[in-house]
């Protein structure tokens, strides 16, 4: 099945789910979906299409927005879901049941940005290191870091 | 006689500890390299020790991150003295391409204090060796 | 008997830093949480503060083991970004120094896993003839493990007919030893005694873990970016995808020397049908606004950078998933109902490359994480529970 | 003059000094051929051909702080590496090599000195089981742990042996067993399974590879020394080359004919001997990969063990063909 086919397929069988699918290169597919139908379509893809394979999950800091990209793929074509939350709102249902390798990326996440992975089977709070100070989301654009000052062993420092 | 006896030993037998604090790879694996039979560092009697309790030289590479510090406080303590600490590479020098991100302290010498510097990135396994037996030659 | 035994962040079986925290009864692991953030370094957050030339620097000290891979990814998809194509000499060579760094990153894990098992001739003897491929590495880009040979827009330095003739030299050298070696790792009764139906990881399992590289092939999963995704020269040259599905330690090795011998053959096929024509094309500084998912099978498995340009000199966002990130779940399903003398071999089986895997990620957790007080009798209850119900009767006997 | 002659005995030729030197040379030996096995030079600058290196190691250790750990038991922790010390050089005294006179046994050579040594061979387990629990350390109380399990598994096997060719020879005396396979060299041939058995039990009993479980480096960091430092290691390694020196002794004395002629041609045959079973140590040390702690029960009890009782099998019977 080409690409151009898979597309028609798709845009039959999701229907209203899927707002756009676009397809920038070869391969590559992207397809954007509300959030609420994020878990229905995840569920459709791997059930229909055999998409059992997550590489990652990115999270991209738009400002207002947070925007989430889940790359799956398969032997035939990659699969990018893209699906936006507000800032103000950061919730996003986990699809660590559906694909339970997903995990770790969602708990990435949640760590980097501060969005809230709903469902997630091991919630624990995601701090780096272990004296890292609350509400610090180091990936957020407005997030700027004061460098420490260094010291030169037996300089003038 | 006893100190003259004792300053041979000690340079005639330093065991190293091999500490990475967050290093990309090259140095550990370049260190690792310096035991294998091209380089083969038990020539000068250079043993690599697993437990910091056995160790004389603590060979750091890698920059410190945030997580790693108290950790390598802790096992700078444990070695029994005297001990000397070797910062392998441009990272553990002074962080390198990492110097000023968010989870970095800085070079080895932030945390504990550092005797002998080994640059390169990463530092070839001959510049490694060459700078434990200059260590040992400070004595 | 049970105790928490600690493994890392110091620690003899790994080179970099990270806790593994084992709850043991006696000798067999009942749970296991993996600690990370020791080697984070907050790449992620770097990379968005500088150009994308610098960046090829960034990314290649990701990790010292996979760095032309790391480069290579981002390059592949910052050319697309700015909509440039390398010439076919430039792609030959650029790919030729990553499947030579395939071999010796494979290398390099054979001795490791020899190491791991208490097997220290083998790792002396596969880490000598590493050093054959360190030094045709040392001699195409002038450094031993950071080879910077990347550019956008193609390679920095060409090779000549005189290091064509040594490549191809110290390949027919390494291939001969590589045999030696399968052969060692798979019929040696010592060290197939502590691999073979250790770290057991089903196919289905592996694939709802989304595990990539030799640890899915090695479970029946013949999962290869450069056979399904085949980007530059990989639909020009002529391999095959190694797997086996003992989907143990065995499997691991046996596809990783397979794989080996794979890349001898790739290497020479592109040094023997290395295109004439430039190495590079000018790259301009800016890329315009777009985004790009490039993937990339490093030794370890699939690499995926996920790159968004804003039109300015300097990424968006370059997002970094690297392999090992990918395996540890599944390593955590393997190491479970395993013993500690296990412990090395199933970690180092994956061939964790931590530093890859932390450049942003913190903290994993396996298990339940709950640390309540248990009394012995209820834990020797569920020890016997455990023991019924445990799946794989484990190869205890030995077969000499 | 007697309590001189004693003194010296026990002080310089062949007790502590000597056995110093000895077993120094031994590890020196076995990390030369270990090397050179894996295409490495092994130590080469301290001393002519790196000869004094475990020397340095020793006294450099000697130098060095002595950390005891805070929760471990401090008299026990101290004193555990002194009576292993002193142990296996009360086993070395008993080694044939210094009282070869049949006619005139004394204190170290006496009828059951083949079961004492055994015997003192055996309780510097025991010791590294008491130091590993005293540190109180998890890595140093799984390697005490292993180093029992462990005991279980070779310490039979080794037994019946060494005890099969002492059958043969109807003696309980190593020197007389010596004496009997120097009359009939071609009886040493027999036992060539004992050997093969005891040099596997001894490497056991070693603790080298392949089963270095106890102190696996890369499972359990340094196992039962983990918390050891400075001379208190340094007498634990001592003891352990000590121990290689006395038990490749006594396989010499039994599976190779001992130690024949006087003084100084029975000394080069002792240096000739025990060398050529540590050599057959490193070889085993270098050829194999670390085994599991299941592995080895298993490994011991059903190939050594019965092993081990076929060889006395083939003695009695050979004994009822001979008298």
């Amino acid at each position: 099945m080409t690409d151009t086919e898979l597309i028609e397929k798709l845009k039959a069988d999701l229907g209203g789910k899927v707002a756009e699918i676009a397809h920038p290169a070869p391969r590559r597919l992207f397809l954007k979906v509300a959030p609420q139908d994020l878990i229905a379509v995840t569920t459709r893809l791997r059930d229909v299409y055999g998409v059992v394979f997550l590489s990652t999950i990115s999270g991209v800091d738009n400002g207002e927005t947070f925007e989430i990209v889940y790359h799956f793929s398969t032997p035939e074509t990659d699969f990018n879901l893209r699906t936006e939350i507000p800032r103000a709102d950061p919730h996003i249902a986990s699809i660590t049941p559906v694909i339970p390798g997903a995990i770790l990326y969602e708990r990435e996440l949640q760590d980097m940005f501060g969005m809230i992975i709903d469902g997630l089977p091991d919630p624990r709070p995601l701090v780096l290191p272990d004296d890292w100070p609350a509400g610090n989301y180091p990936l957020r654009k407005d997030w700027k870091r004061v460098r420490p000052e260094e010291v030169i062993p037996g300089g003038k420092s | 006689m006893l100190n003259k006896l004792a300053r041979w030993s000690r340079i005639r037998s330093p065991w190293v500890l091999h500490l990475n604090s967050g290093a990309c790879n090259a140095c550990d694996i370049e260190i690792l390299a310096a035991l294998t039979p091209r380089f083969d560092v038990e020539r000068f009697g250079i043993l690599l020790k697993a437990t910091p309790r056995h160790a004389d030289v603590i060979i750091a590479s890698g920059p410190v991150t945030r997580q790693m510090r108290d950790r390598i406080i802790r096992i700078y303590e444990q070695v029994p003295d005297p001990k000397f600490v070797i910062a392998v590479g441009a990272c553990a020098l002074s962080g390198c391409v990492y110097r000023g991100a968010y989870n970095i302290m800085g070079g080895i010498d932030q945390v504990i204090p550092v005797n002998m510097y080994v640059p390169g990135c990463p530092a070839r396994p001959d510049a490694i060796i060459d700078g434990v037996v200059k260590l040992l030659g400070k004595l | 008997m049970n105790f928490q035994i600690p493994i890392g962040p110091q620690h003899p079986a790994l080179k970099e830093p990270i806790s593994l925290r084992m709850t043991v009864e006696g000798e067999v692991i009942t749970d296991v949480d993996i600690r990370l953030g020791y080697n984070h370094r907050g790449m992620e957050k770097l990379a968005e503060e500088k150009t994308w030339i610098q960046n090829i620097y960034l990314v290649e000290r990701i990790c010292g083991i996979c760095s032309h891979s790391h480069a290579t990814c981002y390059v592949q998809g910052v050319e697309k970004l700015m909509d440039i194509t390398p010439p076919k000499r430039g792609l030959y060579i650029r790919y030729l120094v990553s499947e030579l760094e395939r071999v010796h990153s494979h290398l390099l894990w054979l001795g490791v896993a020899g190491h791991e098992a208490g097997f220290d001739s083998f790792f002396m003897y596969t880490w000598r003839d590493r050093e054959i491929v360190m030094d045709l590495l040392e001699m195409i880009s002038g450094n031993r493990v950071h080879y910077a040979i990347n550019t956008l827009g193609g390679v920095r330095r060409d090779i000549d007919e005189g290091q064509k003739a040594k490549i191809l030299k110290g390949v027919a050298t390494l291939r001969k030893r590589s045999e030696y070696y399968f052969y060692i790792g798979a019929n040696e009764p010592t060290f197939v005694a502590r691999i073979a139906g250790v770290g057991y990881l089903s196919k289905e399992s592996a694939i709802a873990l989304c595990a990539v590289g030799p640890t899915a092939r090695a479970s029946g999963w013949a999962r290869d970016v450069r056979k399904e995704d085949p980007y530059a020269v990989y639909n020009e040259v002529d391999f095959e995808v190694a797997t086996a599905d003992s989907c143990d330690v065995l499997g691991r090795v046996v596809v990783r020397v397979k794989e080996l011998l794979e890349s001898y053959k790739l290497i020479e096929q592109m040094v023997k049908g290395l295109p004439a024509g430039d190495i590079a094309v000018k790259a301009p500084r800016k890329a315009k606004p777009g985004e790009v998912v490039s993937r990339y099978e490093a030794p370890r498995g699939e690499n995926i950078h996920y790159i968004k340009a804003n039109g300015t000199d300097k990424p968006e966002r370059l997002k970094v998933r690297a392999p090992t990130l990918a395996n540890y779940p599944a390593t955590v399903e393997m190491l479970r109902k395993g013993f500690i003398a296990d412990i090395p071999l199933i970690f180092a089986a994956i061939d964790p490359c931590i530093c890859c895997a932390e450049r942003t990620v913190t903290l994993i957790a396996a298990g339940s994480g709950e640390e309540s007080v248990v009394r012995m009798s209820d834990l020797r209850r569920r020890a016997i529970t455990r023991h019924q119900n445990a799946p794989v009767k484990r190869n205890a006997v030995w077969p000499l | 003059m007697a309590a001189l002659r004693t003194l010296l005995y026990l002080v310089i030729y062949p007790g502590l000094l000597f056995l110093f030197v000895y077993s120094t040379f031994c590890e020196w030996f076995d990390r030369k051929v270990y090397a050179r096995l894996q295409n490495r030079m092994g130590p080469t600058h301290t001393g002519r051909f790196g000869l004094l290196q475990p020397i340095a190691d020793f006294v450099k250790l000697l130098a060095k702080e002595d950390v005891v750990p805070e929760a471990a038991d401090k008299r026990l922790f101290t004193v555990l590496p002194i009576i292993g010390l002193a142990i296996v050089s009360t086993a070395g005294l008993l080694l044939p090599v210094w009282n070869f006179d049949l006619a005139a046994p004394g204190f170290t050579s006496f009828s059951g000195d083949i079961i004492v040594v055994l015997y003192l061979l055996s309780l510097p387990t025991l010791i590294l089981f008491l130091a590993a629990w005293s540190s109180t350390n998890p890595f140093s109380t799984i390697g005490g742990a292993r180093v029992l399990t462990m005991l279980f598994g070779y310490e039979v096997p080794l037994v019946l042996a060494v005890l099969s060719p002492a059958i043969l020879a109807d003696s309980w005396r190593l020197a007389e067993i010596a004496a009997f396979y120097q009359a009939k060299p071609l009886l040493l041939l027999t036992n060539l399974l004992g050997f093969i058995v005891a040099v596997i039990a001894v490497q056991a009993k070693l603790e080298r590879t392949p089963f270095d479980i106890p102190h696996a480096e890369t499972e359990i960091v340094g196992g039962t020394f983990t918390e050891y430092s400075g001379k208190k290691l340094a007498l634990f390694r001592l003891t352990f080359d000590i121990e290689m020196v006395v038990s490749s002794g006594l396989l010499a004395a039994v599976f190779l004919g001992g130690f024949p002629g006087g003084a100084v041609v029975g000394f080069l045959h002792f240096v000739v001997k025990t060398l050529f079973v540590i050599f057959l140590l490193s070889l085993l040390r270098a050829l194999t990969s670390r085994i599991r702690i299941d592995q080895v029960v298993s490994f011991a009890w059903k190939y050594l063990a019965p092993l081990a009782v076929l060889q006395l099998l083939v003695t009695i019977l050979l004994k009822g063909l001979l008298s």
